[in-house]
């Protein structure tokens, strides 16, 4: 076995011992968590030496199993996947930490099942991140949807198991009735499903059909929350503050934009994409998305539920990237998926942090929590800087790409709607900032005592913040890096 | 290449007998547990007839693998005059199904029996389903038309009496042992009237030597007419849309032993004998058996996959909401058998057996956590009092919602595949829409079963006996092993296919 | 019967005229409104029926259907319906139309076929040209019994037998789970269900004594006739059952059941389908296939027996133990079962008359 | 053969019409015991399609004769030389003996499923009081309806 089966295989393994062993030790709380913990950051080490063996230009392959002859469960990196796992893995151990604090210090229900199925869908956004075909990452992005139900439906109220029926109707229904049938068509029509560089269907498939599949694609893989299929995700904030901070900010949804760039780089290439309308008609839906959704997001008062409207928009600007036919607008995609994710999460946790002090989930109520809790409202601020797109954090470069891109394809409705989502976004982050720093002390912010957030709870928001700031200086390593994907790109 | 290729698992004197002993050993086990004074002897017998018919079934799958097929001269007569039992890829493939099907129900039955019904019938209930079991066998055994409709009878009439055993849980299983008591002999003397048709234009009973002599025959407005009534009959048998009336009731008020036996295997079964006689038999008629397969079939199995999973979504007992779910994969196979290519029958075939599976399990696991007709808020909160039952149940409801890494998931995906390939894509819509609707069902079972908690008073759950257990997570596991590496199932169904479709495999 | 008509085309009108009647009584039955009189108009089509079998020179079946048909349906059917006497009401026509329309629409579709079916009394159909052409042929050669029916059902198709068999034990099964709960023991046997107004009558009890055993006698004649003309195990059985059940009638079910138990009979069911198997386990331990009467005896052994008299041939003695041994199953299965469906059906009855009188 | 000819689709057909006959009282009738009857009589009416099909012209009961017995003189007396010759088996012409084999079995095939059936009808009429379908169905929704209302 060489080196890279090995890695692909722990890579998968890590998350599935932690899910495991969170099942065995459900009762032993600290044994259970330390476990988490040690996989998470095995898994983070792992994903590096992957990043890093990636970027030597040797991609690791391994063929787990073929369970239809001629369809094998098969893995091969690439940048992008490689970076989407790195990234995952490292969040997932951050927010593994943020976990312990808030589960702990809420003193939920269910522990060992939640980690369980974290691991468990943490094995599945590896499989996805590393899929070599498209049937693999059908496999593990179904996974995923089961995987994270239990955690949608944690609470186990009425209303969280409304939201976990829409999740997996909307999320398991897409996938079965529109990706599927994709998938299933792509292997009758060419006999693989391999991803490869340029498009597997490039040049052995007419526009029309493949503009069909495209549509299939595109829709049936509802975890990037494209409209009309974003319903999910603001029901899914039904779920305790962690869950949505990785998965509903950055595990669940970029896998979505992942595999739609995945597909638009290895599948349908830029040409079929270029020359097909449908391509073009999913543009104007996706830049109906992102006006939508951010408008929706001004006029939510629930602070999860705003950050949950603006993920929606934020995706969109992803989906545009894969859809553009320009190798900037993947590789600006793919960055954006990596500043995005360390905005969103940063904030999610602040708004969990600012929850467990204080208890307030409303935009209406913060007015003059900074003062109280300033280290998670600088750390908050960061986030929604840098996904707003302003210097000097990370999502300033992929935003600048993105637009640039859609001005270079010739999409200026596009474009601008990029452009007046991120204004619409400053209107909506920023005020609850101004209000937090600024704003006159309300009844929440004099009521409860000097609690204090537990410091599991505040450092990892402070470390992704951070993280934010560093994205502003290596964006360009990373664009270079990414570059290869979008080989071949006119 | 089949699995079995190679493998030997008896001395040539037993392999020379095995299609006998394969019917023999149950009905004999089936006497064996009428005379036997004490409960656990009859499940002794039944669990060592089910065994045996194991052994020969793997041993006729080696031997068939070997030689391409079996055949056995019962009484020393050559065919067309005396019964041949006539063995190939694909009644091996039926074979393999209904005996691990009964080995699996058997190994659960004593202490589902201990469960539902007073110790003195526990004797006769093993006798009666160990006839079924002989009944279906045989049929998937014999090459006789005629003999079919025996052992037809044999597998239905014991049966009709064991789902009206139900009723000291619930009585209703009477009206519907009754309702499925004249359906199932309706759909059976259809059959025999067809035979009878085909008899009149071929004068011989033989299957092989009726294909033969349909082939050379001139005038067929009679055996077209036969193969209809043959269709119609076994439509019923296998409850295929429209005449599926009979088995929601039957499933749901039955005794688990026997519900659960009969969803893995007997409606299968009647599949087999459709796909046996459109496409083999008449396969001489191109236009008759195609015909119908195209006409008639092809466009209730769509229906039934849309209609029936709609009415399981509105179904409040967990049981009818299984039942339709049954008639709705019943759909979906004939999909896949009407298809008309060696893909299309490959996967439905694999689904068939897959969905074998699951079914088991699903009624095995209810059975046994003591469950039976009643509502399905009665489960809430299951997962904490059966954890291991549960779980398997949950892997099963998994399988049948077709979510990836089951072998349900892999049968969906080639039915799909082979379906989009021969360009029917109305049945690939008929399917997608169907699976989502299954969506919907089987996330209600399961966001019961494990995510909800407050439950009606009265309903004790407790997890299931250890042998139980062991048939139960034997399938399950099975089920999620052929969801990753389904390399031997779908082998031997590909042959299978393969044989009847006359294409090399 | 083709001896009492000089032309063979008069023989065929003469069928086809008591074809009428049995179809004629299908339509009274269509029209009945009494359960009683449903079941003897059920009665009167298998008495009917079994003359046009005979008529279409089935003497076996003609046997079988009016033995089965017309005595022992007849009766289980009464045993089960003395206590309701009601009137059928008639079905909402809303309810009728649509099977009615399905009824006739495959009336007229097999109708369409007729073109294509074989010409009545045609000597040269499919259907009497090959196969069954072939058993009449082979018969003297492979089985040397005269009666080719009982050759053809006792050994060419022998396994076929063997089902049906295990069919009746099957149903023998089904009755006795569904009903057999409280007929376990004599005692706990209802009181009795004889003729009430005659229990007890001398005549009848001698009648009785004599005609038993007779009965037994000539049960065990249609036996081991069955090679030579109509008759074998099953209408044997048939007799047998009747003997059991005349006993009962005339001293009580009880008596009947100190005589021969419940546990008994149902034994006697399983021994029968057994004992039909073992001959086929047997014939596969002598090296032949499964249920070859052939290879019951050794070639040694039967080179002593005096060879068959119809055909000389020296190997028909396994064929003859073979069917003998098999029917010998067949009746023991076949009277067992019955007088199980009989202990069952009328120990319930009156158990449930009791219920309702008390 | 003339004659045949006219009577063939005559007996067919009564044939057939017994068939549906039976059919239709299997699925309509409201009294289970009518309906087992029924069922009795569309089997039996298999049969009859099979024994018309073993009907041989001039034929004789399966039961093997010898050429030179009187019973077989008596037979070939009404029949032409040609026609035995043809159609005869050792100089006597039998009917077909294959299809009364089957119905043989067929018929205690239908005995059983009387039996089954009427052991179902017999706990039927204690358990509900009744055979009759459709009051058999009322109370069934009743009992459901019941079962509703004690939730509610």
């Amino acid at each position: 076995m060489t080196t890279g089966e090995v890695l692909i295989l722990a890579s998968l393994g890590a998350p599935l011992a932690a899910a495991g062993s969170a099942l065995i030790f459900a009762r032993m709380r600290d044994v259970r968590d330390t476990v988490t913990v040690v996989a998470a950051l095995a898994l983070t080490c792992i994903c590096a030496a992957l990043l890093v063996v990636t970027a030597l230009g040797r991609p690791p392959e391994m063929r787990l199993a073929e369970p239809i002859p001629g369809l094998a469960i098969f893995f091969r990196l690439e940048p992008l996947g490689a970076l989407f796992a790195a990234m995952a893995s490292a969040l997932y151990l951050l927010n593994s930490l943020y976990s312990i604090g808030y589960m702990r210090a809420r003193r939920e229900p269910r522990q060992g099942r939640f980690y369980a199925c974290f691991g468990l869908a943490m094995c599945a956004v590896s499989g996805v991140a590393m899929a070599g075909n498209l049937f693999t990452a059908f496999l593990f992005y179904e996974l995923l949807t089961f995987a994270t139900y239990p955690l949608v439906t944690h609470k186990g109220d009425e209303t969280s198991r409304r939201a976990g029926r829409l999740y997996v109707l909307l999320l398991g229904g897409s996938a079965a009735a529109l990706l599927l049938p994709a998938v299933a068509t792509i292997q009758a029509m060419v006999g693989s499903t391999e991803f490869v560089t340029g498009g597997l269907l490039a040049g052995r498939m007419d526009a029309l059909p493949a503009g069909v599949l495209l549509i299939m694609v595109v829709f049936g893989t509802a975890k990037a929350a494209l409209m009309p299929l974003h319903a999910w995700l603001p029901g899914a904030m039904a779920a305790p503050t962690p869950v949505s901070a990785f998965l509903h900010a950055v595990a669940v949804v970029k896998t979505g934009v992942f595999l739609i760039l995945k597909c638009a780089a290895g599948i349908f290439g830029p040409e079929i994409i270029a020359t097909s309308p449908a391509a073009q008609g999913l543009l104007w839906v996706a830049a109906a998305t992102i006006l939508v959704a951010s408008a929706t997001a001004l006029t939510r008062d629930d602070l999860k539920e705003r950050l949950a409207w603006s993920t929606v928009s934020q995706l969109s600007y992803i989906i545009s990237g894969a859809l553009i036919a320009v190798g900037a607008g993947v590789v600006g995609g793919g960055l954006h998926m990596l500043t995005h994710a360390f905005g969103k999460i940063t904030m999610f946790m602040c708004v969990g942090a600012i929850y467990l002090a204080t208890g307030v989930t409303r935009v209406s109520s913060v007015s003059g929590l900074a003062r109280r809790m300033p280290l998670v409202f600088a750390a908050f601020l960061v986030g929604s800087l840098s996904v707003i797109g302003l210097p000097p954090f990370g999502g300033m470069w992929s935003k600048f790409l993105l637009i640039t891109a859609a001005f270079g394809a010739e999409q200026p409705v596009t474009a601008a709607a990029m452009i007046l989502s991120s204004l619409l976004s400053a209107a909506c982050f920023l005020p609850i900032v101004i209000s937090g720093f600024l704003g006159e002390p309300g009844e929440a912010a004099l009521r409860s005592g000097p609690v204090r957030a537990p410091f599991l709870a505040v450092l990892p928001p402070v470390v992704t913040a951070a993280g934010c700031f560093g994205l502003f200086f290596i964006g360009d390593w990373v664009m270079t890096y990414l570059i290869p994907i979008a080989e071949r790109a006119p | 290449m089949s699995p079995f290729a190679g493998a030997q698992f008896a001395s040539p004197e037993v392999i020379q007998h095995a299609p006998a002993l394969l019917i023999a050993a149950p009905l004999t086990a089936a006497c064996v547990a009428a005379l036997s004074p004490s409960a656990r002897w009859a499940w002794f017998a039944s669990l060592g007839g089910a065994l045996v018919s194991l052994w020969m079934a793997l041993c006729l799958a080696a031997e068939v693998a070997r030689s391409g097929a079996v055949s056995y001269a019962v009484g020393g007569f050559a065919p067309p005059l005396g019964i041949e039992l006539r063995l190939d890829d694909l009644s091996v493939f039926f074979c393999l199904l209904v005996s691990v099907m009964g080995v699996a129900t058997s190994i659960a039955s004593a202490s589902l029996l201990r469960l539902e019904l007073p110790e003195r019938d526990h004797s006769l209930m093993q006798a009666g389903f160990m006839l079924a079991f002989t009944g279906l066998l045989g049929l998937t055994a014999t090459g006789d038309a005629f003999n079919a409709f025996v052992f037809l009878e044999v597998s239905s009439i014991g049966t009709y009496a064991l789902v009206a055993m139900g009723a000291s849980q619930d009585r209703r299983a009477l009206t519907a042992a009754f309702q499925y008591l004249v359906m199932g002999t309706i759909g059976a003397t259809l059959f025999v009237i067809g035979v009878g048709l085909l008899y009149a234009v071929t004068g011989t009973l033989n299957m092989a030597d009726m294909a033969e002599r349909l082939a050379a025959s001139s005038s067929d407005t009679a055996a077209i007419a036969g193969l209809a009534l043959i269709t119609v009959g076994l439509a019923l048998k296998a409850a295929m849309f429209p005449l599926h009336a009979w088995l929601p009731g039957a499933y749901s008020a039955g005794p688990t032993m026997v519900v659960a036996f009969l969803a893995g295997t007997a409606t299968k079964v009647s599949v087999y004998l459709l796909i046996r006689f459109l496409m083999d038999v008449a396969g001489g008629l191109e236009s008759a058996g195609e015909g119908l397969l195209t006409w008639l079939i092809a466009p209730m199995a769509g229906i039934a996959a849309i209609v029936a999973s709609v009415q399981a979504v509105f179904q409040t007992e967990t049981r009818r909401i299984l039942a339709y779910s049954s008639i709705a994969q019943i759909g979906y196979v004939l999909l896949g058998v009407t298809s008309g290519s060696v893909a299309g029958l490959t996967a439905a075939l694999f689904l068939l057996f897959t969905h074998a599976m699951i079914k088991t399990v699903i009624f095995l696991s209810l059975g046994a956590i003591d469950h039976r007709g009643s509502r399905l808020e009665t489960l809430a909160g299951a997962g904490r009092e059966a954890p291991w039952t549960i779980a398997a149940l949950a892997l099963a409801i998994l399988g049948l919602a077709g979510a990836p890494f089951t072998a349900g998931f892999l049968a969906k995906w080639r039915l799909l595949g082979a379906l989009a390939d021969d360009g029917r894509i109305w049945a690939v819509v008929a399917i997608a829409a169907s699976s989502l609707t299954a969506l919907v069902y089987c996330g209600r079972i399961l966001e019961t079963v494990l995510f909800r908690t407050r439950r009606p008073a009265g309903a004790t759950i407790s997890e299931a006996s250890p042998a139980a257990l062991a048939a139960i997570w034997f399938l399950a596991a099975s089920s999620v092993w052929y969801g990753v590496d389904a390399s031997a199932l779908y082998d031997l169904a590909r042959q299978a296919a393969a044989s009847v479709m006359g294409a090399s495999p | 019967m083709s001896l009492l008509l000089a032309s063979p085309e008069l023989e065929l009108v003469f069928s086809a005229l008591l074809l009428t009647l049995v179809a004629g009584l299908v339509v009274a039955l269509l029209a009945a409104r009494s359960v009683l009189t449903c079941i003897l108009l059920m009665s009167a089509f298998s008495l009917t029926m079994a003359l046009w079998l005979m008529t279409m020179d089935a003497p076996d079946v003609a046997f079988t259907e009016a033995s089965v048909g017309a005595g022992v349906s007849t009766m289980i059917l009464l045993g089960a319906a003395l206590s309701s006497t009601d009137v059928i009401p008639s079905l909402r026509p809303g309810r009728l139309w649509f099977p009615a329309v399905a009824c006739l629409a495959a009336f007229i579709g097999m109708a369409l076929i007729v073109p294509d079916l074989p010409v009545f009394g045609d000597p040269g159909s499919p259907p009497s040209a090959y196969v069954g052409r072939l058993y009449l042929e082979q018969t003297p050669h492979d089985i040397g019994a005269p009666n080719v029916v009982t050759a053809v059902l006792a050994s060419y198709r022998g396994f076929d037998t063997l089902g049906e068999t295990t069919v009746i034990f099957a149903a023998g099964v089904g009755v006795l789970l569904l009903l057999g709960g409280q007929v376990r023991s004599p005692d706990a046997a209802p009181e009795d269900v004889s003729l009430r107004a005659s229990a007890g009558s001398p005549v009848l009890s001698v009648a009785a004594r004599l005609l038993i055993p007779i009965i037994c006698l000539y049960a065990f004649y249609v036996l081991a006739h069955g090679e030579f003309g109509a008759g074998g195990g099953f209408q044997a059985g048939v007799i047998l059952a009747a003997a059991l059940i005349l006993h009962a009638l005339v001293f009580g079910v009880r008596e009947t059941m100190k005589a021969l138990p419940v546990g008994v009979v149902r034994a006697c069911a399983a021994l029968g389908v057994l004992g039909y198997a073992a001959v086929g386990f047997l014939a596969i331990l002598n090296g032949g296939r499964f249920l070859d009467y052939d290879a019951l005896l050794s070639p040694v052994f039967e080179a002593g027996l005096p060879s068959s008299h119809l055909a000389g041939g020296h190997h028909h003695w396994g064929q003859r133990i073979g069917i003998l041994a098999i029917e010998t199953g067949v009746m023991l299965a076949v009277a067992s079962t019955m007088t199980a469906i009989f202990y069952a059906f009328t120990g319930r009855v009156s158990r449930s008359d009791a219920a309702g009188a008390s | 053969m003339t004659l045949a000819l006219v009577l063939t689709p005559y007996v067919y057909g009564l044939g057939f019409f017994m068939m549906a006959a039976g059919l239709l009282i299997a699925l309509t009738s409201r009294h289970l015991i009518k309906r087992l009857i029924g069922l009795g009589v569309f089997q039996t009416s298999a049969g009859v399609f099979y024994i018309l099909l073993s009907k041989v012209s001039g034929g004789t009961a399966a039961i093997r004769l010898e050429a030179d017995s009187p019973a077989a003189e008596a037979l070939a007396s009404r029949l032409d030389a040609a026609y035995i010759a043809a159609h005869g088996v050792d100089g006597v012409v039998y009917s077909n003996p294959l299809p009364h084999v089957l119905i043989l079995t067929a018929i205690v095939v239908g005995a059983a499923t009387l039996a089954v059936g009427l052991a179902i009808i017999v706990r039927i009429r204690e358990t509900y009081g009744t055979v009759d379908f459709e009051e058999i169905s009322a109370l069934e929704a009743r009992a459901l309806r019941d079962v509703r209302e004690d939730e509610a």
